[in-house]
């Protein structure tokens, strides 16, 4: 890990509005993103996991300005890519590119996938056309597609398959940060694997750094440095991933781990479940916004927001009573 | 095996598809399984394997394009296939109920959950409809939904997602099946959620005393619930065993790659194993074993069916080389 | 050929409702191509005006030299063999024209959105309003006869569709993740227009304009009934089902005295308008099953 | 082909059992007409059907003996005034009529001989712009216009003294307008006891035509009512309030109060239905039937359906669709021939710009605007049109031809005329002349426009256009059927090169033929380009106008036939045909006649239905 | 949702000055002599009338947006202005001519319906057999078919033919009975009404009158009702809860009639608001042919006739029954389908 950030994100926010009434006047927002700050650092893979909801989608997205950040900035190697005109961005997109979630509706139908990972590299005239040929070439047989896939459709691929060709464009344009927003969530498990190796493979290859969104804690596990948990459009809990994994601060990051079922037969956990659902997200609760499904909230938890606090090195927790949730499990 | 408590039995099942080319698609090829009173077992495979078509099939529900082309269900002494489309709609949602994986979309949008709920109460237990009321918001009460009275009146889409699975679980239990079948329960919710849910089924699982057949590919689910486990692959059984036999004593290359492959929570392993290839395309399944092609074990024997061989007591494989599955152990599955 | 057009093309040919269409299609196609060797012009006429092959009004009855008889003064044979061409090109152009200009604006309102939308849908819902027979027909009348103009008044109340069909279209995909994909490469909003939201969207237009086919053919007709479409003796198959009009109801008694009058170009008619009708429903269902109209 | 089957099936079984129909509604007469009033304020109609439903509720001082066009009978007034029992007197300038006593309007008011007064002059002050009044005000007073009048006595224009609201300009204007009224208009008809006086400026022959029954602008109404309703007052002062209104603002647009036969029961706009019932208390011969319902409906195939299911009685029916209604059982078809005629005339200058001319030049793509000025031109085209072929097969027979515009049945007519013939190779010849054989030489392209509609009008222009074009295949015609805006666009811009036009009399008399086509000043004339003006009024103005001043009718007939005879040398237009029309009825109709000066097509007060 | 109507009822006058802006741009494109064609509608009339006096009369000749403001501002007084062809004020042309429309349209979309759907759902069920495509070609050759074409035919067998079913509103004496002062008009239309007086004879005979247009108008237009009902019952039968009712061990009558089919119905829902506001504006031909006195042949004679202020009234007239017709048609949409909020 060589320490620089490379991408910091300061209270970054992205309100969606909800227009009503007779004017389609803006009656409420909902607040998808609500004042993250961050730092991604030169070649180390951050984990974002939190429930449907919470936000991490949107946040890739505004990082990536697919979305127009509400507040907020966003610094890539120091430049606020935040505000920068369109024409601006433009130089910025080759440097940070993103994996989609759906391998099925990622992939223009229309294009053969040659010309879809052609495509950035034509944009950007990176080089000739005959040099783009060849890399593309070069890529979809890095991901492990032949030269006869080429001129193929996607519908003609399965998932795992589409997902490379996914990959393969993102990283056309050689870029140093990768958005991987829940890559692997849609796959088959035999394939999961193959596209999680692959992953590896290809930042080892590339020198890449990863943001990567996933639901699946267990993915997230075996991928990432470190782990960001949001809930709620705010971050609860940053840590490195073996320390979270051992020892995570936040109720809700226990509930969410003690959650996982693991496989293996001899592996019991008392699941702590939670009780009820996400709150909406145009209200969210006062204070600790986890305090309605927090089993153990106090008074003040209701009252007062935590702020995010370092516990010890490298781990942020954005809670009252940090560590104060346990959770027991057997080992094998 | 002992008879008595045995509750439905899968034998040797067979259900095909034809396309609009007339070409034969099997995509249940010779499945057999049982399961006993009050045992969950489990149904585990990729997609495509053909697990959601054994579940289907045994409540006769296979789509117009598909049939039945033999094999037996048999549930109390009757074979379910031989029953009339009358008898057996009498069967479905009083001794077999089924969950869906996707609630928002199981549920029908324009009935009230209570209408949806009642409709089987009124049919199978021929209540009067304040009766059914009753019992539909006994059925919604026992699966955990809050303010069950109020939520009888709601449409669907004005639950949340685990509600709306509860709702369901209530549908389907609302007349005690004996049997239930849960397809994919939980893969479209939360991981919260998720594990309310499978708290719930297992909590009326014993309450209730019923047969669960557990439809999943998520491997973990199936670690913390079923007693048994039957694994699927294109279409065929491969392995069958109780849940310690399966996790601990993988004897199919199919399963064993499974179980390596899948990334884990409680451990941070260097790097994953995989299984090569993609699954197979059901219209062009490979003969013999329709896993040689991505197998390590593969050889000219695998050409040829394998033989269902019990390896230990009630552990069951579909397997040429299952004795040579320690090769794995040391070499994985790269070549 | 890939497995999916295969699949396409085999449902097409499986399917009896969509051989009928277009077998009836290329039938009409070949007589429209035909047509100066099927039913040769007088030279130096302009062919599409059907010659006067009698002064009396009265309607004469098939023969062998005027086959499916004589109506309007003119040969029935004669006009329903160009009025063919005739059916084409109203279609044709005013399809193709009003598909255009509902492309352009509904690609315009969907892609941009806020002011854009808001503007062009307000206006289209005004276009739409006004019923299209009325509006055609207020539009003709103010144009004047002829068959240009019955096109142009028929283009311009008939774009609405295709731009709200595009819009929403487009609305719907504007979301996907292919789209999304595009804007990360760094793709300019026109090239993804272009290249991505068009070629996704453009097939329930066109499914949907090949409907439309049949229905601008009976409406250009109904023009004709109402007397603002076509010129006299054009050979038009409305035109010569207006000549049938006054006729249909036959005379001394003998209610079906003047059939052929009705018969040839009301079966040219409704044969066209079902060949359309069926093309389109078949495309519809080989494409996508899930589009509806 | 099937379903005609079944239809084939369905007509045999009831042919089968055709049962003879029963008078149905026999107190009821049912007319289908293809349009409805325009208005029933007698002094703004001027159509047929509005004519037909005020000819039915009003009476006029005197009507046509029955199918005569020329003898009178009493109806309002005692006789008929004539020469003989000097009811007209001063040469023919003073019309006296007594007046009928005892007769009372529909709400039971006594008409008196200021009902009569009041009525004319009320219309006359009012006279409606596209309204009939200009021909009592051209009989008593020889101005086409009231406002032309008014200008010309007053020596200022009626726009530089009336705002469009009715108001005067300035109140200067409001003594010399009533004086207006009490010096010329007032003195014009005159009560005397019992009786009505008329004094016209000079003789007018068609007076008594013009006040006849079928004239509705000249049928009765009652003062009282009308005051009481908010027509004129009667008064001099601000009697221009009242005029040129617009017809929907008449407070009569849809009353008709009258002491006819019928009395109106309703006027159904939505159904274009008019609904009216015997008048009990009629002073005359009580009508036959006791309800009468003239009915608009557009779609021919309609009428036809019931007519033959016996719903209707009577139903129009143009010629072409003669062999439709030949032969229904318990249908016959009575005939008779109206006093109209169809012709086309050239515009000797067309309007330049004129999209119809092609070119422009005599290039062969074209006409020069002055193409027509050319007799030979003229006479190629009026030897180009097969006459006879035309009124064989188009007219199928009902129809003749007539030597120039004044119809068979008129005053003036003659057939010893002489007349030009189908003849293709005297047309070559009088084409090969004209324009220095330029015409011959370089061809010409021309459009000829005519208002759609009429088929008998649309078959006369491609018959002649195919005639010609068979002489020179360069020469090219076509022939475009437009609607009625756009011909009416291109006429009053004078930009048709031809125009075919009809005309039907509004009395029955040459004067209103000859002066419509051929004076400078006619409806027709003033449309014939400024060369045909110059013509006309070097040869024919002072024709026409001795003809009508002249009250010896030999006299007047020479006249008429040197006109026509002028027509005839130069070509001036191509009379295609008189028509004769056919009038498809039950059988059970009886005492049906016909008058060619009818309103409509129905004898209300004689016709009745027996079996 | 009141929010929702409120916003769509604002944007109504908007519309419908749209529409008038519209219609008005239209006529501007003719001369004044053609616009005149309105007042002197034939030739006939051309006699003893000063043209350029008449073009100056009513206003013609004026510039476009001052004959505009004209009428714009008689709008705001009430006045729709004078309708030519109607011969009666273009308001009251409307509304007398409106309930014939409206009777019309209503016992026609009963058929059409019933037709639609019940076929469109037979047809889903029986997917891709004969009895799907049968039913599938003989409802598009209903849809092929020119409404002028089938409604002559129906003229020529029903009534030429069999006497059956005559054209027009109603019969002769039926009409005197519902002239007379004893049968009160509640709503115009004469089925209604002769109901509500207990006339069960006028009812009939206004009955008979109907059928004719009704059979034209069902066969014409029900295709496209079973065409969207068969697309969207065949993509409804593919849906989970349909397995979820089968799976409850529900017969398959009931499965498809209450499960499926109230589903399938929510898009045709939408096509069955546009048909009925169609068939109020769109029956022109029909009513021209059955001689019925709707606005939809009142339309048509302005139009041909170019009467400038019936057709204004007219397009205005309709814009206001489509806009509030489609409002209609979202509201019960929101009671059909409970998924659905109207923001």
């Amino acid at each position: 890990m060589s320490g620089a950030p490379l991408l910091q994100v300061r209270n970054l926010q992205k309100y969606f509005p909800i227009k009503a009434g007779v004017f389609r006047k803006i009656v409420d927002w909902v607040k998808a993103v609500d004042g993250v700050s961050f730092e991604v650092l030169s070649g180390e893979t951050l984990g974002i996991v939190g429930e449907s909801g919470c936000g991490k989608s949107t946040l890739g997205m505004t990082i990536m300005r697919l979305y127009e950040p509400t507040a907020g900035e966003v610094f890539f190697q120091g430049q606020d890519i935040s505000s920068l005109r369109p024409s601006e961005l433009k130089s910025i997109r080759r440097n940070i590119q993103m994996i989609f979630q759906d391998p099925f509706t990622s992939l223009d139908p229309r294009m053969h996938i040659g010309s879809i990972v052609e495509e950035g590299m034509k944009v950007h005239h990176i080089a000739s056309l005959s040099e783009i040929r060849r890399r593309a070439l070069d890529l979809l047989e890095k991901v492990g597609l032949g030269a006869e896939y080429f001129s193929r459709y996607p519908h003609e691929f399965s998932g795992g398959q589409r997902q490379r060709i996914g990959i393969a464009r993102a990283l056309a344009l050689n870029p140093r940060l990768v958005v991987a927003d829940e890559p692997v969530s849609s796959l088959d498990v035999s394939v999961r694997s193959q596209i999680l190796n692959l992953l590896k493979d290809l930042k080892r290859d590339y020198q890449l750094t990863y943001i990567f969104i996933s639901h699946d804690l267990a993915v997230v596990r075996q991928i990432c440095n470190r782990v960001m948990v949001m809930y709620l459009g705010k971050i609860v809990e940053i840590a490195d991933g073996d320390a979270f994994f051992s020892s995570p601060s936040h109720p809700y990051s226990v509930a969410l781990i003690s959650a996982v079922p693991v496989p293996d037969p001899d592996y019991e956990v008392k699941r702590i479940i939670l009780s009820g659902d996400v709150p909406s997200p145009i209200n969210p609760p006062q204070g600790c916004r986890f305090h309605t499904r927090c089993p153990v909230a106090q008074d003040v938890c209701s009252e007062v927001e935590p702020a995010l606090e370092e516990i010890e090195e490298n781990h942020w927790v954005a809670c009252h009573f940090p560590g104060s949730l346990s959770w027991e499990r057997i080992p094998r | 095996m002992e008879e008595n408590n045995l509750l439905l039995q899968v034998q040797d099942l067979k259900v095909y598809f034809y396309t609009e080319e007339k070409e034969e698609l099997k995509a249940v090829d010779g499945v057999s399984f049982y399961l006993r009173e009050g045992e969950t077992i489990a149904l585990v495979g990729e997609s495509g394997c053909g697990k959601s078509v054994t579940s289907l099939a045994i409540l006769r529900l296979i789509d117009s394009d598909g049939k039945i082309q033999g094999g037996r269900i048999i549930l109390g002494g009757k074979d379910l296939l031989s029953l009339s489309e009358k008898e057996m709609r009498e069967i479905r949602g009083r001794d077999i109920s089924m969950i869906f994986q996707e609630p928002s979309s199981a549920l029908n949008p324009v009935y009230t959950i209570g209408d949806q709920i009642m409709e089987a109460i009124i049919l199978h237990q021929k209540l009067s409809p304040p009766q059914a009321r009753k019992a539909a918001e006994e059925v919604l009460r026992l699966v955990g939904i809050p303010e069950a009275q109020k939520r009888l009146d709601e449409y669907p889409h004005e639950l949340s997602g685990g509600m709306k699975q509860r709702a369901m679980i209530a549908m389907a239990l609302s007349c005690r099946p004996k049997v239930l079948i849960a397809d994919e329960p939980t893969t479209s919710l939360d991981v919260t959620i998720q594990a309310q849910i499978l708290e719930l089924i297992e909590k009326l699982q014993q309450q209730l005393n019923m047969g669960v057949i557990l439809i999943t590919h998520d491997l973990g689910v199936v670690a913390g619930m079923a007693e048994r486990v039957v694994v699927m692959y294109a279409g065929k059984v491969v392995e069958e065993g109780s849940r310690r036999d399966i996790f601990h004593n993988p004897s199919h290359p199919y399963t064993w790659g499974l179980l390596h492959s899948i990334p884990r929570l409680d451990v941070k392993q260097e790097k994953l194993a995989i299984i090569p290839g993609v699954v197979p395309d059901p219209l062009n399944f490979p003969s013999g074993c329709r896993f040689r092609n991505r197998c390590p074990l593969e050889d000219e024997v695998c050409l040829t069916e394998p033989q269902w061989c019990e390896i230990e007591d009630q552990h069951y494989v579909y397997c040429h080389h299952y004795s040579q599955i320690e090769i794995l152990k040391t070499r994985g599955f790269s070549q | 050929m890939n497995r999916e057009t295969r699949r396409i093309f085999r449902r097409l040919w499986s399917n009896a409702s969509a051989i009928l269409g277009f077998a009836l299609l290329i039938f009409f196609v070949v007589v429209a191509v035909f047509a100066p060797f099927i039913a040769p012009p007088p030279s130096g006429r302009d062919p599409y005006i059907m010659p006067i092959v009698t002064w009396s009004s009265n309607p004469l009855p098939p023969s062998p030299e005027h086959p499916f008889g004589v109506a309007g003064k003119r040969d029935i044979f004669y006009g329903v063999v160009w009025g063919t061409r005739t059916a084409f090109r109203v279609g044709i152009i005013v399809t193709l024209i009003s598909t255009a200009l509902g492309l352009l604006i509904g690609s315009v309102a969907g892609y941009f959105g806020r002011l854009w939308d808001e503007v062009l849908m307000r206006i289209t819902d005004i276009f739409m309003a006004i019923p299209f027979l009325v509006a055609a027909m207020v539009l003709t009348t103010i144009l004047g006869t002829g068959l240009d103009k019955v096109m142009i008044a028929m283009t311009a109340f008939s774009w609405m569709g295709p731009a709200r069909l595009i819009r929403g279209n487009i609305l719907q995909v504007k979301e996907e993740q292919f789209v999304l994909a595009a804007k990360a490469l760094g793709v300019r909003d026109f090239s993804i227009i272009l290249r991505h939201i068009l070629p996704n969207t453009i097939f329930p237009v066109l499914i949907q304009a090949s409907m439309r086919m049949g229905s601008l053919v009976i409406t250009a007709a109904a023009l004709s009934f109402l007397g603002v479409g076509a010129p006299q003796g054009y050979a038009d198959w409305g035109a010569l089902l207006n000549y049938a009009r006054n006729w249909m109801l036959g005379g001394q008694g003998e209610a079906l005295k003047y059939w052929y009058m009705t018969v040839f170009p009301g079966l040219a008619m409704v044969l066209f308008v079902l060949a359309w009708n069926l093309v389109g429903d078949t495309l519809r269902d080989a494409f996508d099953p899930r589009l509806r109209l | 082909m099937k379903r005609y089957g079944v239809f084939l099936l369905a007509i045999l079984v009831l042919v089968g059992g055709v049962v003879f129909a029963e008078v149905k509604n026999p107190d009821t007469y049912i007319y289908l007409s293809i349009s409805e009033p325009d208005t029933l304020d007698p002094h703004y109609a001027y159509d047929t059907a509005s004519g037909e439903a005020i000819g039915m509720v009003y009476d006029n001082l005197i009507a046509y003996k029955g199918e005569s066009v020329t003898e009178f009978v009493p109806r309002l007034s005692l006789e008929v005034p004539s020469l003989e029992n000097g009811l007209i007197k001063d040469d023919g300038k003073t019309y006296v009529f007594p007046l009928r006593e005892g007769v009372k309007f529909h709400n039971g008011n006594d008409l008196t001989p200021e009902d009569v007064e009041y009525t004319l002059e009320r219309g006359i002050l009012t006279d409606p712009y596209a309204g009939p009044m200009w021909m009592i005000i051209e009989a008593l007073f020889d101005y086409q216009t009231i406002e032309d009048m008014v200008e010309d006595k007053l020596q200022v224009a009626w726009s530089d003294m009336v705002n469009e609201d009715g108001t005067l300009k300035s109140e200067e204007y409001a003594s010399k307008l009533a004086d207006f009224y009490n010096q010329y208009i007032d003195p014009a008809i005159e009560v005397e006891g019992q009786n009505v006086v008329f004094h016209l400026v000079r003789p007018f022959a068609p007076f008594l035509s013009i006040l006849s029954q079928n004239a509705s602008w000249s049928a009765i109404m009652d003062k009282e009512t009308c005051v009481s309703l908010g027509l004129w007052d009667g008064e001099p002062d601000g009697w221009w309030k009242y005029h040129g209104l617009k017809k929907e603002e008449s407070p009569i647009y849809e009353q008709a109060i009258g002491t006819g036969p019928f009395q109106l029961v309703e006027w159904d706009r939505t159904q274009q239905k008019l609904t009216l019932t015997r008048n009990d208390n009629y002073w005359g011969e009580q009508p036959k039937i006791a309800k009468a319902i003239i009915w608009g409906i557009d779609e021919w195939s309609t009428r036809r359906a019931m007519l033959e299911a016996g719903d209707a009685d009577q139903i129009y029916t143009p010629l072409q669709y003669l062999e439709q209604v030949k032969g229904i059982p318990g249908v016959k078809i009575e005939e008779g021939a109206r006093i109209t005629i169809t012709a086309l005339h050239f515009n000797w200058t067309v309007e330049k710009g004129s999209k119809y001319l092609g070119s422009g030049q005599l290039d062969g793509e074209g006409i020069p605007p002055d193409f027509f000025s050319d007799v030979h031109i003229r006479r190629a085209f009026s030897y180009a049109f097969d006459y006879d072929t035309f009124i064989e097969q188009v007219l199928q027979g009902y129809g003749f031809r007539v030597p120039s515009v004044i119809p068979k049945g008129l005053l003036g007519f003659s057939e010893n005329l002489p007349m030009y013939d189908f003849d293709l190779e005297k047309a070559k010849e009088e084409f090969q002349q004209a324009w220095n054989g330029e015409v011959w030489e370089k061809g010409f392209k021309l459009t000829l426009l005519y208002n759609t509609g009429n088929e008998a009008r649309q078959t006369a222009c491609e018959m002649l256009k195919e005639h010609i074009e068979s002489l020179n295949p360069k020469f090219k015609i076509e022939v475009q059927g437009v609607q009625w805006p756009t011909y009416l666009d291109a006429y009053r811009q004078g930009q048709l090169p031809a125009f075919i036009i009809g005309w039907l009399a509004d009395y029955p008399d040459p004067h209103n033929f000859v002066f419509t086509y051929f004076h400078s000043k006619g409806v027709y004339g003033t449309t014939q380009g400024q060369a045909f003006l110059d013509f006309a009024r070097e040869n024919l103005d002072s024709l026409v106008e001795e003809a009508i001043a002249e009250t010896d009718n030999e006299a007047r007939q020479k006249i008429y036939e040197e006109i026509q005879t002028i027509a005839y040398e130069n070509a001036l237009g191509i009379t295609f045909y008189q028509p004769r029309e056919i009038y498809p009825m039950r059988d059970w109709v009886k005492g049906w006649m016909f008058n060619p000066m009818r309103s409509g097509e129905v004898n209300w007060e004689g016709v009745y239905k027996e079996e | 949702m009141t929010f929702y109507i409120i916003r769509r009822l604002l944007l109504l006058p908007l519309t419908l000055l749209g529409i008038s802006i519209l219609v008005f741009l239209m006529i501007g494109l003719l001369s004044p002599y053609q616009r005149l064609a309105t007042f002197i509608n034939s030739p006939e009339r051309l006699k003893g009338a000063d043209i350029d006096k008449l073009v100056e009369f009513y206003g013609l000749n004026d510039p476009l947006p001052l004959q505009y403001g004209r009428w714009l501002k008689n709008i705001f007084q009430g006045n729709l202005g004078w309708s030519y062809v109607g011969k009666e004020p273009v308001y009251d042309a409307l509304v007398e001519r409106f309930p014939y429309t409206l009777e019309l349209a209503l016992f026609s979309i009963f058929p059409i319906l019933f037709l639609g759907i019940n076929l469109g759902v037979i047809s889903a069920v029986n997917h891709n057999r004969p009895l799907d495509h049968g039913l599938r070609i003989f409802s598009v050759v209903g849809w092929s078919f020119p409404d002028f074409v089938f409604g002559l035919f129906i003229l020529m067998i029903f009534y030429s033919v069999l006497g059956w079913f005559p054209p027009g509103n109603l019969s002769l004496w039926a009409e005197e009975v519902v002239k007379s002062s004893a049968f009160r008009s509640f709503t115009g239309m004469t089925t209604i009404d002769a109901l509500l007086n207990g006339r069960l004879d006028i009812f009939w005979d206004a009955f008979l009158h109907l059928i004719g247009p009704v059979l034209t108008l069902t066969y014409v237009q029900f295709a496209f009702i079973l065409r969207i009902t068969r697309s969207s019952m065949l993509e409804v039968l593919q849906k989970d809860y349909v397995r979820t009712a089968r799976a409850k061990g529900l017969d398959e009558r009931v499965v498809i009639n209450k499960h499926a089919r109230r589903n399938a119905l929510i898009p045709v829902a939408t096509v069955s608001g546009q048909t009925i506001i169609g068939l109020l504006a769109g029956a022109v031909i029909v009513e021209t042919i059955f001689n019925r006195t709707g606005i939809g042949s009142f339309m048509s004679l302005a139009a041909q006739q170019l009467d400038y202020a019936s057709i204004m009234g007219g397009t205005l007239f309709f814009g206001l029954i489509l806009v509030l017709g489609n409002l209609i048609v979202d509201i019960s949409y929101a009671f059909i389908d409970p998924r659905v909020r109207l923001e």
